[in-house]
């Protein structure tokens, strides 16, 4: 239900997965997040291309805040499915980094489900992000967007 | 003692990612423990006098600094996070 | 980009598409809407275990509204890829009916897309369901909640 | 003439998918070729005197009833629609 891993996903295999696995489910979302490679210059960083991310972790929290965050969503919606995965080490602009997944009977809960997990996700489990791009080495900084999300949960 | 941890940002400011020390006697909140952690290095103190916000995690879980320790706490220190 | 066929389609074949087609995308959101076999009892239905599904449509006007849809949900949000494939013909429970795809740089823009989307493909595009349950065969009732949704956007 | 289309539910109490019929001459609104259509199929008048629903394309473009009509035009009666 939830991994953290150095490896690679397959978005198409946990599609099938709850697909097939999930009771009667009329709605299936995926979000999957992704390395861009050009790096918004935002509070603090420096912009230009990336060329590479690594993905630090708090190895005994991050399973145990990404569980959290699932069981509140649990909670909140009628879920049928979820699955959350997230990369950590180091990763190339255009690969994947985080996959949630979310089935339900009718897609209101599917949807807000998976939008929740992300916006949780964000800012309230353990990952950092040092990114090098043309420009600079540097850790990304907390985007206000992503506390702002928060609020509306 | 506490297990202490820092992370990215704050993990390269200190130029280590673990240490353990003594639970403070007296006072034993997470505030307390930061100032006895500043009082013994610049660079730990330099984190809090920026305009910097640093999380403070004990047993894996934020906390805020009024948060009371026990003995064989396990805290992590580390910035906002960037998941995602 | 909009699609209306009877064949099944391949959700992870479409996931690869966009991500290997849309300039530096940061996100990527999918949407599947399965037939689900429970029938919940609803303004004139009657409920039942459903065994089968018709999908009439306006074959004309289909792709008209459809595209009518997208195009206004690329004007409201910066979307890199957006993908719509909508089925007709006779379906079973478990089978795909809709997918919606889309991707962008930031995951705010993704989601909406595709949840106005459907919300608009729900009641805006002429497609008619008429379902076979262990109860009866009738159309489908439009839902009050769909009519509802098209409120927040 | 007009095109006239009838889908789904419309389509079976009518028992028809599809008829010509001239442009009503004088009032040109969707309205009145309501009201033409009514007055010549009990089965029709049947549709808007229940408390249904029917939604009206003109061109493959929903209307309102104030809709004026034109030669050739392509009209469509249909339920709400259900996609998804």
């Amino acid at each position: 239900m939830i991994s953290v891993q150095q490896e690679d996903f397959d978005v198409a295999e946990v599609y099938r997965q709850i697909r097939h696995s999930a009771g009667d489910a009329g709605a299936i979302v995926t979000f999957t997040g992704l390395v861009r490679e050009i790096y918004d210059a935002e509070a603090g960083n420096s912009g230009g291309r990336v060329t590479g991310l690594f993905l630090e972790h708090y190895a005994g929290m991050t399973e145990k805040s990404l569980r959290a965050i699932v069981d509140q969503a649990a909670e909140r919606w009628d879920l049928l499915a979820i699955r959350v995965v997230h990369r950590v080490g180091a990763l190339a602009p255009g690969d994947q980094i985080v996959l949630v997944a979310t089935a339900s009977a009718h897609r209101g809960d599917a949807f807000s489900a998976a939008e929740f997990i992300m916006d949780y996700l964000k800012s309230r489990a353990p990952f950092w992000k040092k990114q090098t791009s043309t420009q600079a080495t540097e850790w990304v900084e907390a985007r206000e967007t992503d506390a702002e999300a928060l609020k509306r949960w | 003692m506490l297990d202490i941890h820092y992370f990215a940002s704050i993990r390269e400011a200190l130029n280590k990612d673990h240490e353990r020390v003594a639970l403070p006697s007296g006072d034993n909140s997470v505030a307390n423990l930061i100032s006895q952690l500043q009082s013994g290095d610049p660079a730990f103190k330099a984190l809090f006098s920026e305009n910097n916000r640093v999380l403070v995690a004990v047993n894996q879980t934020v906390v805020d600094q009024s948060h009371r320790l026990s003995e064989g706490d396990e805290v992590a220190f580390f910035p906002p996070m960037t998941g995602g």
